[in-house]
This record gives structure tokens, C-alpha cells and sequence, in this order.
């Protein structure tokens, strides 16, 4: 009790839970599946834009792109890394992913279908993820939040790449406008769908507020999105998919339409156009890759058995 | 100019051609950390074409693919022209780094060979009369040092690891072996541009790298395969743009998007 | 014209684009018997494309794509300006014949599934009051007739063949039932062209292809698999040109000699 | 000796020896070998026309080389079923061919670089393959001498074909036409060493010439191919990469240059530019469709047990 006095005055006070302070079972449960959920999402992530980059038309886009997803990567690596403080490991969180008992986002499910997605993602999706993330930076577990600060400096560094790759191709072909409409067009319900359902349907909130590990909702976030891409749109010459959307003068914020949230379901669900191939992609990486995990921990034994032998060898 | 550009050429497109089959493996890796160390050489390695791609135009303007969708000049990149727009028999790689690829083995053994020689070659041209070239050499054999050390541990891991890890390891060493030799290959071009100090006859660097090979294969203890080097077809080889059925696949897939777009921004 | 042309690519498409699927087979069957049928079946499709593409040309040559590289009319057939020099999105295919190809279980089970729909659909076009369609479905019918009991022959032999042979036949049936559906669903343009006596609408085939598929499963001692119909990208799927990763790979391999020589003859 | 006797009297009327007759055991191996090699060379012929398969650039020359490569396969079919009346079975001919116990033509380990090569294959290759088989459908040999009749009337067809798409290309853009030229500067050589080293470098012509199982020599049927295709190049408007090659009034007979023997040596020892790699992806091949094989194994065997099972079925 005097533990969980502590605990809840560390939170009252908006300060960080640090993995060997005493916390509630399911404050560590939650966090596990959040941080786990946005690892995960970060390593599905690299499949939709790696379609693209053996495609990529320029060598500078290329190098960008290369870069891009090596970020994901790492990005997956601290956030794995954050969730092993509390006692969970990667090998662990990876069964779960590719056993589909730990979820990722619902956005990676689609597919990628020209070269302007890897433009929309980095616009809309990091967009959304920003909005999502930079108030996880304030999170009150500590390794999650520190991993959150690195991971949002990255994050916009992306997004301003994907909005310019989409500048510089409204400036090319009516060809290439073309195609970045019809990706914005795809792109932008699951990204709305990206903040989760609305508040009245989202049980866990309240809950996850209370402990500082969110730190709005997700309508909250769903607006501040809506709001703040509105403006960039008008700026790069596309429109959104959606009539209902218009400034609201009084409300001081846009109204927009709601997404369709039975699709929403459906994807969670494992029913999206791409769960299943995302997820035997990821399978099969890992399945492929066993027998090299087996050796380098088979050498890595026999180096710790005859010391000797490893000076040989560099 | 000619020569120049020809020699820039064939170390850029081994660094492009190569950068491209590691990107390939893409969130595919064993594990995350190679995952992101795989991103990172092909990352090195796609810099080092974009200088040697842009200093070969520069050299010889020639050498750069005229765009036909475009009546004047054209504002696609030289670089990207040169990437893009080329066919297969314009590309000037050996034929060891378009080879599809395999498994992680393949990966490793083929990053060794290539960086064995490559950082031969580099640590060499740091001292080119070639001020672009010699910076392009300083800079990459740092980077070079790195990859031929990531891919020597992973050839000693694999080696000496399991059974099953030893077996691929030797399969992709006989499968590779035989295109080793073509990067050691004096070729007119390098000959010529060496002589005037200017660039690097790989010939010369083929004792350096026997020696860097040998000692990582006995630190694996494996020996170096008995294998005849591969012949070319009609004397020629992939630095003469004589290569083998792969790079065209491959470039079909690189060049799609570009060439669907020949006007099109990027 | 326009719907003629939009239902005659549909069934053309299919047929392309799995014919290409089964040529990717070619010299990697298990058995030169099934190297010889896989590609006689990759033949009868590509005739029938060949046909119906030529029908969607002559039904609204608006459909075809103009080359640029042509200053007047170009020489190019409907047929290949169709098959080349479309991009992903202006394809009518369904998403089921497009997957990139698995093992040969993959292979069998997709026939299956493809052939059964498509048997049925040829059948009623037999009757169709277009006489180019009505020829295209009698014809066509008699040859996939065959493709299905291939197929279907596999399927069994599979099922019940080994261990491992029927774990591979059934995460096949896993993988591909999702993408069955998409094959017997109501499309506007189908259903007006049926209305008219000219086409088939595949909702009324359903109960048909669902018969045929439980009869060779029965054989097989296998249940049809308890999976959700792959949906769509808003509201969009094949027929409409949504499709998945898999194709446009595909076609950057399948156009790329004919895009890089728009005025080449052949 | 009767039986010897009998032998050479069906040798010497050139007339055919069928698989229930006596034969000596030279003969039958001599046989076994050069129908192995045969279908072996139609089996490993399908990749590198294969090889351009996926990328065809019309539908009609895509059609034309699916059935080509069709007719291959089946090519391999009669001639593997020739060589199993002589007691040896598929599945042992198809492990020597992945071991490296038999040979294939050398003509196949070379790569296809251009679509144009699909064009020379059926007009050099498939045209120096009929210098060489025409004759063999005269051989002793009963079953090899009818599947060499098949033979023959295919390969033909698929020559014309071959030199058709020259011609088509030759009409078409210089690119087209540069193409066709590089083709055959690529594969005049290999194509001339298809005939096999010269006659006094060939132990074994002599003896296969009084069996019956030849009917010329090497350098007879090179030098009627190289006769053939002279005129067949100046219609095409393509030239052979030979200094050496002239019209020889005297001979009426064409004087021509030496293939690089060494080359062929390596080649066919197994150092040539593709052998690997073809030998690989029929190893490959086989392998991967073993579990098949043992499938439709277990369930004929399955169904001889039980008929009535059989019944329920189809």
C-alpha cells in the first residue's frame, strides 16, 4: 500500500515510473501492450514503404527511403529494448507478433500501390503517429517516454521528406498528380482510423489517463490531426475524401466525417487487405533467419567455454 | 574524359548494383540489428555510387543517356539518368555483385569478397591525382572498413557456429568463389587511368586481399575453394558490360518507376 | 461499347495475367509431365486474352493506350499495347490470379479456384448474343474443362497423398480462399452486360462454383476453410483496378522489353 | 556369336535394332550416353529460353515460346522414354544430369542477354541441332531414330520461327537490329562448337559410324551448318563474327575459322559461363518438387489398396 502511495504520487506529480520502482500489475500490462503494439508496428511498417524501394526513380529518393526504414528499425530496436525493462522479452514480443496475439497498427494492412504512398505515409502517416506520439514523450514510464523523444525527432524529420516528395511531384506530370490524389485519397480514412475508435467506444482510456501513460484521447488527437493536415493539403493542391469536412468557426476547429469504423474493426480483426501477408512476411524473416540466430549463439557459447579461441579470431 | 568516366562508371554501378541486391533484403534480416546494419551499407554503399556516378558525367558528358521524352535539356539528375536509363550492357559492375541473392551466407561471403577488394582499391585511391576521386576514397574506404569487418565476423560466426550454419557457409563460398577473381582483373581502363595516378589497377591490390581473405578463412577454418574463376562470354566480362542474366532482371524491377516517368519530379 | 470493352478486359485480364503467373513455372514443375501441362494451360489462357483483349479493343478502341512514341498510328497491335503498356491500375483482373506464385500446392489450389469460376462463366458465354463472345466461351470452355480436372486431380492427390503434401495443400486453401470470392461477385458492368444477353453476371454462378468445389473437396477429405473474404481498398478490388502489391512487381517484369522499345516490331 | 552375327547383319542393311534384340554392351552404352545427353540438352535447353519467357514483348511471340518451350519439355520426355528400353530409368537419368555424371550440350551454358537471343537459339542453335539429328533419324537404334522423326519436325518449325523474329527485329528500330547483330557475334561460336570437337580430336566418331548410331562426322555436319547459314545471314542482313570466312570455289564449300577449342573444353568440364547456375536450378527444381512426387506415390500406392476408394474420387 505504501508502494502504491508512492506510485500514484510519482504519477500525480507527472514524473517518470523507472523499471525497478514498484507499479501496479496492470499499469505494467497495459504498458507492455502499448509499447510492444508500437514496436511491432514500426517493424510491419518497414514491408509497405520496402515495396517501394527497389522502385525508387531517384537515387536521392532512394538513399532517403533506405534511410527511412533502416529509422523504423531502430525505432523498433528502443522500443523492444523499453519493453524488455519490464521484464518481456523481444523473442518473446516477436512470437506474439507473428502468432498474431499482440496487435500493430491498423494503417500497415494496406497496401502500397504507386510511388506516391511512400509519400502519403510519410505525410499522413507520421503525421498521424506524431500527433500520437509527442505527447507519449510526457508518458510517465520512463524508458518509454526517453524512447518517444528520440523517436518523434525522427518521425518529423520523415514527414517533412514524404510532404516534400509530394510537393516535388505536384510540380512534375499531370501523371504524377494524379497519382498523388489518388494516393491521399486512400490514405486518408486509415489515417483518421490510425487514433484508434472514438472515445465513447474506447474503454481503456479513461484508465490509461489516469496513469499517465496517455495523455489525451483519441478524439482529441483525431481533431488536432484533422486540424493541422487541413492547411498542407491546400498548400500541395489535393483535396480530401470526405464533404462533411469544412472549418467550424465557432468550434475553432474543422468538423469532419466519421471513417468507417466497421472497417476498422474488420482490419484489427486480421481481415484487412494485407494482415495476412504482412505478418507471413514477417513469419517468414523470421523463420529464415533462425538458423543464423542458432549459430551465432552456438559460436557465441564456444567463445565463452575457450576464451583462448576468440583471440584468433579478428 | 572517356577513360575517366569509364573507370568512375565500374565502381559506381559495383556500389549501385550492390546497394540495390542489399536493399533487397529489407526487413528480411535475421535479426534487427542486421536488419539495420544491412540498411546501413547499402546506405554507404549508395552514396559512394552517387559521387562516382556524378563524377563520370562530369568527366565525359557523353557517357549520360539522352532522354527522349525531353526536346531540350533534360532536369533529370545525371546521376539518375546514369541509374535509370541505362541498359544492362552499359553497366559496368562485375558480374559478382548482380548475382541474385541467396541466404544470409550468400550475403556475407559476397559482402567480404566485394569489400576485401573494394577496400583494397579505395584505401588506394585516396591518394588519386583525382581530387573528387581521392575525397570518394578516403571517405569510402572508412565506410568499406566497416562492411568488410561486419561481414568477416558474420563468415567466422557461421563458420565455426552449427552444422547447418557451417554447410551454408561453405555453399555460398563455392558458389561465390568463382567470381572473386574478375574484381582482381587488370582492365585497359584502370591500367591506363593508374599509370597516370589518377586511378587503381585492381591487379595490384590481388595479394593485399588474398592476404586479408586468407587469414578470415582461417579464422573460420575453411579453406579457400578449389574453383576455376568464371569465364566471360567472348573474352569479355561484366566490366566490358558482358553480364549475366541477372543484372537485366534486376534492372527491370530498379528502373521501373523512372522509366514509366521520364518526365516526371522526384 | 464501353462496358463491352470494360467486361471483355475483365475476363481477358484474368487470363493474362494467371497464364503469366503459370509461365513463371516454366523448367520448375515436379515432374516434366506437369512442366508440359502448366505450360499448355498457360497457353489456352493466353489465347483466350489474346482473343478477348482484341474484343475489348474492337468493342471501344478508346480503351486501348496511345504510345507517344508513335507520331501517327502505331503499328503496335491492340492486343500488346493492351498487355504492355497498361499500368497496374487499368488492369480488371481479380486479385486472386495476380498473387505472386507459392509451391506447387499454391498452384493447384489457385487452378482449382480460378477454373471452376471461370468454367462456369464460359459455359453461359457459349449462349452469349456477342458472336466473337459466344465463340471465346465454347472454345474456352472445353479447355479449361481440363484445366479444372488438372487441378482438381492435384488437389485430391495432395489431400491425400503424404503428410507434408497434404500440410502444404491445406495452408494453400488457407492462404488463397480469401481471395475466392472476389470471383463470383456482382459487378456493374458484368450485370448490365448480362442483362442484355451479352454477358455472364459470376453472382449467378456461385451456387454452381460452390458445388464443383465441394465435390473435389469432398475427395479430398477436406472442409473448405473458415475464412472472411479479403475485402477491398475503399469499397474497390480488381475488377475496378485495386490490386494488391503482387501485380505492378509483375508488370514491371512482364512490359519492360516492350516499354523499352515502344517502336520495336517483333 | 549368332547373336553378334545377327547384330551386324541389321548394321550393315541399315536397318533398325529394337530393345527385345541382342546388342553388344558398347553399343548400349554408347546409346544410353548420347540419348541421355539429348534429353538432358532439351530438359536444360528450357532456361535460357525460359529465361526470356516473362518477357516477351508480344503476346504473339509470347505464345510462340511458351509452346517452344513446351515442345522441349516434351522433346525430353520421348527421348528419356527411348533411353529407358535400354533398362535405365527417368529418375536415374535426372540424378546423373544433377550430380554432373552426364553432359548436356554445351551450347546451353551460355546466358541469353537479349530478347534477340531467343530469336538466334531457334535459328543457330535449333538449326545446327538439326545438322547434327537429321541424320540420327536414320540411326540403328529403333526407339531413338522414331523420337528423333518427332524431333526433327518440331526443331524445324521452331528454326523458321527463330529466323523469323530475325527478320521481324531486322525490319524494326537500329537498336532492334544492333541487338540481333551482338546475338550472333555471341553465338556463332558456340553454335559451330555444338558439332562436337574436330574429327581427329573425336575417339569415338569411328565406332559410332560402324555402329550405325552416327551417320557423319563432326566436322561433315559443321561444315554443312556453316554452308546453311551463310545465305541465311546475308538475307538477314547480320555478318559472322569470322575473318576467316569465305566462299571456297574449289571445295564449293565455305572455308571458315577455328572455334576456340579450349573454350569448349572448359565448357564442357563444367567452368563455362552458366553451368553452375543451370545445373543448380534443375537441382533445384527437382528437389523442390520431390514431396510432390512422394505424394502422388503414396496416393497410387494408397489407391491400389483400396480400389473402392478410388471409385469415390473424380
Amino acid at each position: 500500500a505504501a508502494l502504491e502511495a508512492d506510485f500514484e504520487a510519482v504519477i500525480a506529480r507527472h514524473e517518470r515510473i523507472e523499471p525497478r520502482d514498484w507499479m501496479p500489475e496492470g499499469y505494467r500490462r497495459t504498458l507492455v501492450r502499448q509499447i510492444a503494439q508500437h514496436a511491432h508496428s514500426e517493424i510491419i511498417g518497414m514491408q509497405p514503404e520496402g515495396n517501394w524501394l527497389t522502385r525508387a526513380p531517384s537515387l536521392r529518393r532512394k538513399a532517403v527511403l533506405l534511410a527511412k526504414v533502416q529509422d523504423e528499425a531502430g525505432h523498433g530496436l528502443y522500443l523492444y529494448s523499453a519493453c524488455e525493462t519490464l521484464g518481456v522479452s523481444r523473442a518473446e514480443l516477436t512470437d506474439m507478433l507473428i502468432e498474431g496475439r499482440q496487435k500493430y497498427s491498423s494503417i500497415f494492412n494496406y497496401p502500397t500501390l504507386s510511388y506516391a504512398d511512400v509519400g502519403t505515409i510519410g505525410w499522413l502517416v507520421d503525421g498521424a503517429a506524431i500527433c500520437n506520439q509527442v505527447p507519449l514523450c510526457r508518458t510517465s514510464y520512463g524508458p518509454y517516454g526517453r524512447a518517444m523523444i528520440r523517436v518523434c525527432k525522427e518521425e518529423s524529420f520523415h514527414q517533412r521528406q514524404g510532404y516534400e516528395l509530394l510537393m516535388t511531384m505536384m510540380a512534375g506530370t499531370d501523371e504524377q498528380r494524379a497519382m498523388v490524389q489518388e494516393s491521399v485519397d486512400r490514405f486518408w480514412w486509415p489515417a483518421l482510423m490510425m487514433f484508434g475508435p472514438p472515445d465513447d467506444a474506447s474503454p481503456n482510456t479513461a484508465r490509461s489517463l489516469a496513469w499517465g501513460i496517455k495523455r489525451n484521447t483519441n478524439d482529441e488527437l483525431r481533431q488536432k490531426f484533422v486540424d493541422m493536415s487541413v492547411p498542407q493539403a491546400e498548400r500541395l493542391g489535393v483535396t480530401f475524401p470526405d464533404p462533411q469536412l469544412r472549418w467550424n468557426e465557432e468550434r475553432g476547429a474543422h468538423d469532419f466525417g466519421q471513417p468507417d469504423w466497421d472497417e476498422l474493426t474488420r482490419v484489427i480483426s486480421g481481415d484487412g487487405p494485407c494482415n495476412a501477408e504482412r505478418i507471413a512476411h514477417r513469419r517468414r524473416a523470421h523463420e529464415d533467419g533462425a538458423w543464423v540466430r542458432e549459430a551465432a549463439s552456438a559460436y557465441a557459447a564456444r567463445q565463452q567455454e575457450h576464451p583462448h579461441d576468440q583471440k584468433e579470431q579478428h | 574524359g572517356a577513360a575517366l568516366a569509364a573507370y568512375c562508371l565500374m565502381l559506381g554501378d559495383d556500389a549501385l548494383v550492390l546497394s540495390h541486391r542489399l536493399s533487397q533484403w529489407c526487413s528480411r534480416a535475421p535479426d534487427l540489428e542486421d536488419d539495420i546494419a544491412i540498411a546501413n551499407i547499402a546506405l554507404d554503399l549508395l552514396g559512394q555510387a552517387r559521387l562516382l556516378l556524378a563524377r563520370a558525367a562530369a568527366a565525359d558528358p557523353a557517357v549520360v543517356p539522352v532522354l527522349a521524352a525531353w526536346s531540350g535539356v533534360s532536369p533529370v539528375p545525371d546521376e539518375d539518368r546514369l541509374a535509370f536509363f541505362r541498359e544492362a550492357d552499359a553497366f559496368r559492375c562485375t558480374r559478382l555483385v548482380e548475382l541474385e541473392h541467396g541466404d544470409f551466407a550468400h550475403l556475407v561471403v559476397r559482402l567480404l569478397l566485394f569489400s576485401s577488394a573494394r577496400l583494397a582499391v579505395l584505401q588506394r585511391l585516396a591518394a588519386s591525382r583525382d581530387h573528387v576521386l581521392a575525397a570518394i576514397g578516403a571517405k569510402g574506404a572508412t565506410e568499406v572498413t566497416y562492411h568488410r569487418e561486419y561481414a568477416a565476423r558474420w563468415v567466422v560466426t557461421l563458420a565455426r557456429g552449427t552444422e547447418e550454419s557451417r554447410r551454408r557457409l561453405l555453399g555460398a563460398l563455392d558458389e561465390l568463389a568463382p567470381w572473386h577473381a574478375e574484381q582482381l582483373e587488370a582492365h585497359p581502363v584502370a591500367t591506363a587511368l593508374a599509370e597516370s595516378g589518377v586511378g587503381v589497377d585492381p591487379a595490384g591490390t590481388a595479394d593485399e586481399v588474398a592476404d586479408v581473405l586468407a587469414q578470415v578463412l582461417e579464422a573460420a577454418h575453411t579453406p579457400w575453394p578449389d574453383v576455376a574463376p568464371r569465364g566471360g562470354v567472348r573474352g569479355r566480362a561484366g566490366r566490358d558490360g558482358m553480364h549475366t542474366e541477372a543484372l537485366s532482371r534486376m534492372l527491370a524491377e530498379m528502373q521501373v518507376v523512372a522509366r514509366a516517368h521520364p518526365t516526371g519530379r522526384w
